[in-house]
């Protein structure tokens, strides 16, 4: 209890006084994170919706494979990235274990499914009607996606976001593909965790209030972004 | 244009069109009537590569679109289909109607000349930046045809254009309708269940019951010459009479009616004797006193058994030994003092008569 | 002297069942320990022989060190099991402790690319750290250092190294340059970062043995009293502590300390490696120099 | 690479023995997140369902709050509950820490602002004429929720998967408030940590594996209770 | 039943009502028509306690909905509205109807009954079981429909209920509501863009142009006497030409359109002697040759300057120093073998001519 309230105090020293270590550890989180989740959109808006668009068979499965995704655990992922990327597996050459480059690889692998399923599911929703007039509209296969995409995109910034969230709250992959090196690959949750670890649970708070603090700034931007 | 052959189309468990055969010219104003349900709708999707079809065999523009599917897009682009169900997207009215064009790559600035005009011809100009999901049920319909219309699409399919709008903004939509299909050759289908519509509007008609195509012909034929007593229902024949053809003699064919011998105007059908008599209400001058002198070769006297206002005509059976529907207007009634049980006479031009022979309508 | 064992291993039973409580039905007892000890396997062992014994039923779950002590201060556990002398000093002093009784010793090693770019093998502990540090800083190539950073009993082991070596961790060492890589994470996790980097680490005997297969490090030294890493329990205070069970705690505590509990100790992971990697204490030679902690004095008869 | 091979053979090996330990933690990682599963819908889709229906003041914030909390890092709840459950906490009365009913508490909490934002989100594509049929119907509060949801059931269920995985699949809250305790509150998520930390690549990866295949079975059961 | 005073509505910047008023007693069957865009559907949903107007006072069933905001439910349930846009929810059609039923807790039973009952009535007994979603427009047009009526409103609204159904369709349906509103006393308030359902169905008709109510009355009323030239434009009178009062004598207003004299069978407007007068098309009498004895009492003769067909009628302007349009039927047309140039005559009774102050028309 007296954490939580000591954790925001703490929080709210760390903003003011401009820590350099925590604004370090932020602005990677953020890098990270926001890498991760534009990389993954790039691949999991166009799938969700050419998904959506099309009847094939299968589709049904498909669906409930990316379902299925969302259970995807953190370490999991986080195991089998690090044995692609590690010495000894197939990419180790690319010397990309233990680099904020390697997290970014890992959280976008991560949240690609996520946000593919739930463009999916955003998309659902849509009337048939609509998709006739796109298509009788003359588009093309990309152009009914950007349409359709556009049109839903609450929902499809609701998918992003969600991305996002599990990206920069995630320590599983980050931890095992970063290695929380202190000054080079430690980011906010890593940093959380270690914290927790050591017992420093007020500080551990702290550290989350800016994690959601930051989650809240993008939230925001992307928000108006969306609404132009 | 538009050659439709044998066209299927299962839903589920239920075949919805039972090989429908269609075809189209270029610049033609086809236009496709029939009750709720008959399939019209999924006929129009199909003929815009929206649906295919389960079997049968469709060519637009001179390709088969059945076989040849990977030209759909770009056969796709020179058609344009208004969907019953208007869907507007959630932009503003500009991007709505800008959207196909965009699609096609078009120059900004000539999307921009076409959007407004167009939208100026439907008389939403005003509407441009507004958010079409806010417009009126009928304006979110005239930003669907504008945003078709944009495309200048060369066969154009409307599915029921009007059916939001009064009927001064009808009149404005089928104006550009038919100024665009005169203009530029536009080869127009369209779904429609205002009769009069179809009448004013369509060079063809075709008549879908039940998922076939029953009748093709002009808008005349279509309503004054039905082939089959069930089209003659639908499109609103009030008098439809067992006959049994007498005798044929100058053009002109004598059929008892309930013991009532009626002069038509045209030649029995081939196989039977006994016809179905049908004319339409309005074909039927209502007389009262004595008998007017006019060409109508059939003059019946009877009384008023009932008389009903359907707006803006009134309604009157009058008891000829069998009974006949005369549709006169308001007014006429009104000077003539028609009430029930009063004698009245009727008087029927025979070429206002029409036959159907009855064995078509075993099933009706 | 390191890594020997010392004898007298015999299994004496009789002081087993000496302490042991009577089967207390729904008995139990909540212990909290450090990843590194429980990651070797040995208190799943533990708690399948007393369970079995007593019918006492350990929930035994592990973190890290600080958070084992935190969990302890707040009155969730029962008992304490750790390997970090000076937290466990800075813990009994506060008054959150009772009974602090050593169990077992063994020792941490360096361990580091086999090349040893360092060349620092076979040196003493302090001496291998003095020579790591300056080749460190004065960038030689192929001397990295990966330290656990996280407070933990490893930790502390390897800042007081610093210290005995003459540097002042907070100033001296921490920032030092890229060569000293601060992981932030449990022990393997930070031996396969010291792997794929070919860095040395300083790690304890038993993890490493348990992620040696995936590893291209070897000891490098692990040899010397300064690499001495002495494992303890602690009963939480009952007066800080109300919800304690004192009773069932002071039993266990009895338990391990005896020869039945040492003796199982002794012999833990002769099977999978070959070795046994703890070396249970006994009086009087942890009462000396450099172990200085009481190890068999029975705690319910105190 | 060869870990991964290793982990499905031993995935294969662990589900026809039926290693009783396996199925121990496999049942309880199903008990415990099935569970919190069902207390978070239970209090998000009706919260979802209603801050779509009605319009308010600060809708938009709420929203943009709940969408924040998508990056409500597990650890920092994990940290809150614990604090809350501790025996100095506010609630230690209760002794709910290490046990699994304390893990569905944490594991509700967690859950409760996704489901809800998404419900939210996947209602934000249903005609506006569809809100007015409902309420012209007639129906109170409760009655549009229930339709409204009913109406939108690919994308509630899909909600509610996400949710799903999302708490089988985590690992802070039950590692913080079931300590992992052999036997007791050890679930799939936290023996995978155990088995990473204790360098048993291949085991942990077979343990996600089987993870997987019961989301993968909760995915395609809930599927087909939806369609009835 | 329904008392709407000054009801105001604003989207964004855009005040859609300004000021509405009306009254509808229990019992009545109330039409509105109006252009697209003109706030018909707007108002529907105000009354229907939907949306809440921004201003004004509406009262139902004697309960102010205004001020108690907590009895909205309660008499929600009471009444019952069909929207514009056809939705069926995505289920059976069974469930479709039988929702408002269960939102009552109305017994199984009950529901059964009822459900099946309505669905035999708007003819889609056989679609019980499919999903609703997959009907066509006018079934789903229907399904709404029938979801509506099941609830055996008080107060029923109806906004567009025949958009999407042939004519043989939008009968049953108009029977269907006439039925209940005779047997139950239903009270009824429907927007149409179908003049000719306004006038067969509404005993009352309210034209709202630009966000007002301009006019309320009986179809005959609206149709044959409007009391603005906008709403004489709307209804489609024909003929609107401005004229000079001369004299009134024997109840018979003498009026110059043009140098000829018209006699109009009513008093002229008080404020001024410029006037419109205004008559419909169906009203014009046409003929060729000698003048005919009928009891109209203005005859003018000219020669017919355009002849279009709006089918089933054909549209004849014929200048008589000013231009008359007669809406002749299409036989007719054929008969008295009309073409541009011919002389023709034109006869209007004076109680067809109705004249407007023409002070009105100042925003034309
Ligand atoms: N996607 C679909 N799945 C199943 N049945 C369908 C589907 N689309 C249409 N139908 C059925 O096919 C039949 C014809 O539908 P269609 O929409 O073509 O009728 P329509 O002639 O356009 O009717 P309306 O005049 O009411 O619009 C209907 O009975 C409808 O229930
Ligand atoms: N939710 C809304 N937000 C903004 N503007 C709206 C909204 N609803 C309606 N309008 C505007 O209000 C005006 C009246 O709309 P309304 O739907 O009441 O017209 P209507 O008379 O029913 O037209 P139609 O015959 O085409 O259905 C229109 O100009 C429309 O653009
Ligand atoms: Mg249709
Ligand atoms: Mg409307």
């Amino acid at each position: 209890m007296n954490e939580i309230v000591q954790g925001f105090i703490e929080a709210i020293e760390l903003i003011l006084s401009l820590d350099p270590d925590v604004i370090e550890i932020t602005v990677r989180s953020l890098y990270v994170s926001l890498s991760a989740t534009f990389f993954a959109s790039l691949v999991a808006l166009p799938l969700g919706a050419y998904i959506y668009f099309n009847e094939f068979r299968g589709k049904r499965a498909v669906i409930n494979l990316l379902q299925t995704l969302y259970a995807l655990p953190t370490v999991i992922v986080g195991l089998a990235v690090f044995l692609m990327l590690s010495r000894s597996g197939p990419f180790g050459f690319l010397g990309m274990l233990f680099t904020p480059q390697g997290m970014i690889v890992a959280q976008t692998i991560l949240i690609i499914p996520l946000i593919t399923g739930l463009t999916v599911s955003a998309l659902s929703g849509i009337d048939r009607e609509m998709r006739y007039t796109i298509i009788s509209l003359g588009s093309s296969q990309l152009q009914s996606i950007i349409t359709i995409l556009r049109e839903a995109r609450f929902a499809i910034l609701a998918a992003v976001l969600l991305g996002f969230g599990r990206a920069i709250a995630e320590v599983g992959t980050v931890m095992l593909i970063g290695g929380n090196i202190r000054g080079f690959t430690r980011v906010l949750t890593t940093a959380i965790a270690l914290n927790t670890s050591m017992g420093n649970f007020s500080f551990s708070i702290a550290l989350g209030i800016i994690l959601l603090g930051v989650a809240l700034v993008v939230n925001v931007v992307l928000n108006l972004v969306q609404e132009r | 244009m538009i050659e439709a052959q044998n066209i299927t189309k299962i839903y589920g468990e239920m075949e919805v069109l039972h090989g429908v055969d269609l075809s189209v010219g270029e610049g033609d104003i086809m236009g496709i009537i029939g009750p709720s349900g008959s399939g019209k709708s999924t006929f129009l999707r199909i003929l815009d590569l929206i649906e295919p079809p389960d079997s049968g065999d469709l060519s637009l523009f001179d390709v088969n679109v059945v076989k040849e599917r990977d030209r759909v897009v770009e056969v796709r682009r020179r058609m344009g289909m208004l969907f019953q169900k208007p869907i507007v997207f959630n932009t503003s009215v500009y991007e709505n109607v800008a959207l196909g064009l965009k699609y096609r790559h078009v120059g900004k600035n000539e999307i921009d000349r076409s959007v407004k005009e167009l939208l100026e011809e439907v008389g939403l100009a005003r509407y441009l930046h507004s958010n079409a999901r806010n417009l009126s049920g009928g304006e979110q319909q005239r930003v669907s045809l504008a945003r078709v219309l944009v495309t200048d699409p060369e066969i154009l399919f409307l599915d029921e254009p009007t059916a939001n709008l009064d009927p001064k903004s009808s009149k404005t939509i089928e104006r550009l309708v038919t100024r665009m299909n005169r203009d530029r050759g536009m080869t127009v289908v369209m779904n429609t269940h205002d009769m009069l519509q179809g009448q004013r509007v369509a060079q063809r008609i075709g008549v879908m019951i039940g998922g076939d195509i029953l009748q093709v012909g002009s808008p005349r034929e279509i309503f004054y010459a039905p082939e089959s007593t069930k089209i003659a229902n639908f499109v609103g024949v009030d008098n439809i009479h067992d006959g049994k053809v007498l005798r044929r003699e100058h053009q002109i064919t004598a059929v008892e009616v309930a013991g009532t011998i009626l002069y038509v105007g045209e030649s029995p059908p081939e196989q039977s004797d006994r016809v179905k008599v049908i004319f339409r209400g309005e074909d039927v001058t209502l007389g009262i006193g004595k008998t007017a002198q006019t060409s109508a070769r059939n003059i019946l006297n009877g009384t008023i058994a009932e008389i009903s206002d359907i707006a803006p005509f009134v309604h009157i059976k009058v008891d000829c030994g069998f009974p006949v529907s005369a549709l006169v207007t308001v007014r006429s009634a009104e000077e003539m003092d028609l009430s029930e049980g009063k004698p009245a006479w009727v008087s029927i031009k025979a070429s206002a008569l029409h036959l159907i022979a009855e064995s078509e309508e075993s099933e009706g | 002297t390191g890594t020997e064992t010392p004898d007298g291993q015999a299994i004496p039973n009789e002081t087993a069942t000496e302490t042991a409580a009577p089967p207390s039905g729904g008995a139990v007892l909540r212990i909290a320990t450090t990843t590194s000890l429980y990651d070797t396997g040995l208190l799943d062992m533990i708690e399948d022989t007393y369970e079995a014994e007593t019918g006492v039923d350990l929930l035994i779950s592990s973190q890290g060190t600080g958070k084992a002590i935190e969990l302890a201060t707040r009155c969730d556990v029962d008992i304490l099991l750790v390997h970090s002398p000076s937290q466990e000093q800075a813990f009994m002093d506060a008054g959150y402790g009772v009974n602090h009784r050593c169990i077992a010793y063994n020792f941490f090693q360096i361990v580091g690319p086999e090349a040893d770019p360092a060349g620092i093998a076979g040196m003493d502990p302090v001496e291998g750290f003095r020579v790591l540090y300056e080749k460190g800083t004065a960038g030689e190539p192929g001397v990295l250092f990966v330290s656990r950073g996280d407070n933990s009993g490893t930790h502390s082991k390897e800042k007081t190294l610093w210290d005995m070596a003459g540097y002042d961790y907070e100033t001296e060492v921490q920032g030092s340059g890229e060569w000293y890589i601060e992981a932030g994470k449990g022990m393997g996790e930070t031996l396969v970062l010291a792997s794929e980097k070919d860095a040395y680490t300083l790690t304890d005997e038993g993890t490493f043995l348990a992620f040696q297969t995936d590893l291209v490090l070897t000891p490098i030294i692990d040899q010397g009293d300064a690499l001495l890493n002495r494992y303890s329990i602690i009963a939480v205070n009952p007066e800080q502590c109300p919800s304690v069970n004192i009773e069932e705690a002071n039993n266990f505590i009895d338990w391990i300390i005896s020869d039945e509990g040492k003796g199982l100790i002794g012999s833990f992971g002769v099977e999978d490696y070959g070795k046994a990697l703890f070396t249970p204490l006994y009086p009087p030679e942890c009462t000396a120099s450099p172990f200085n902690c009481t190890c068999a004095e029975s705690v319910s008869k105190a």
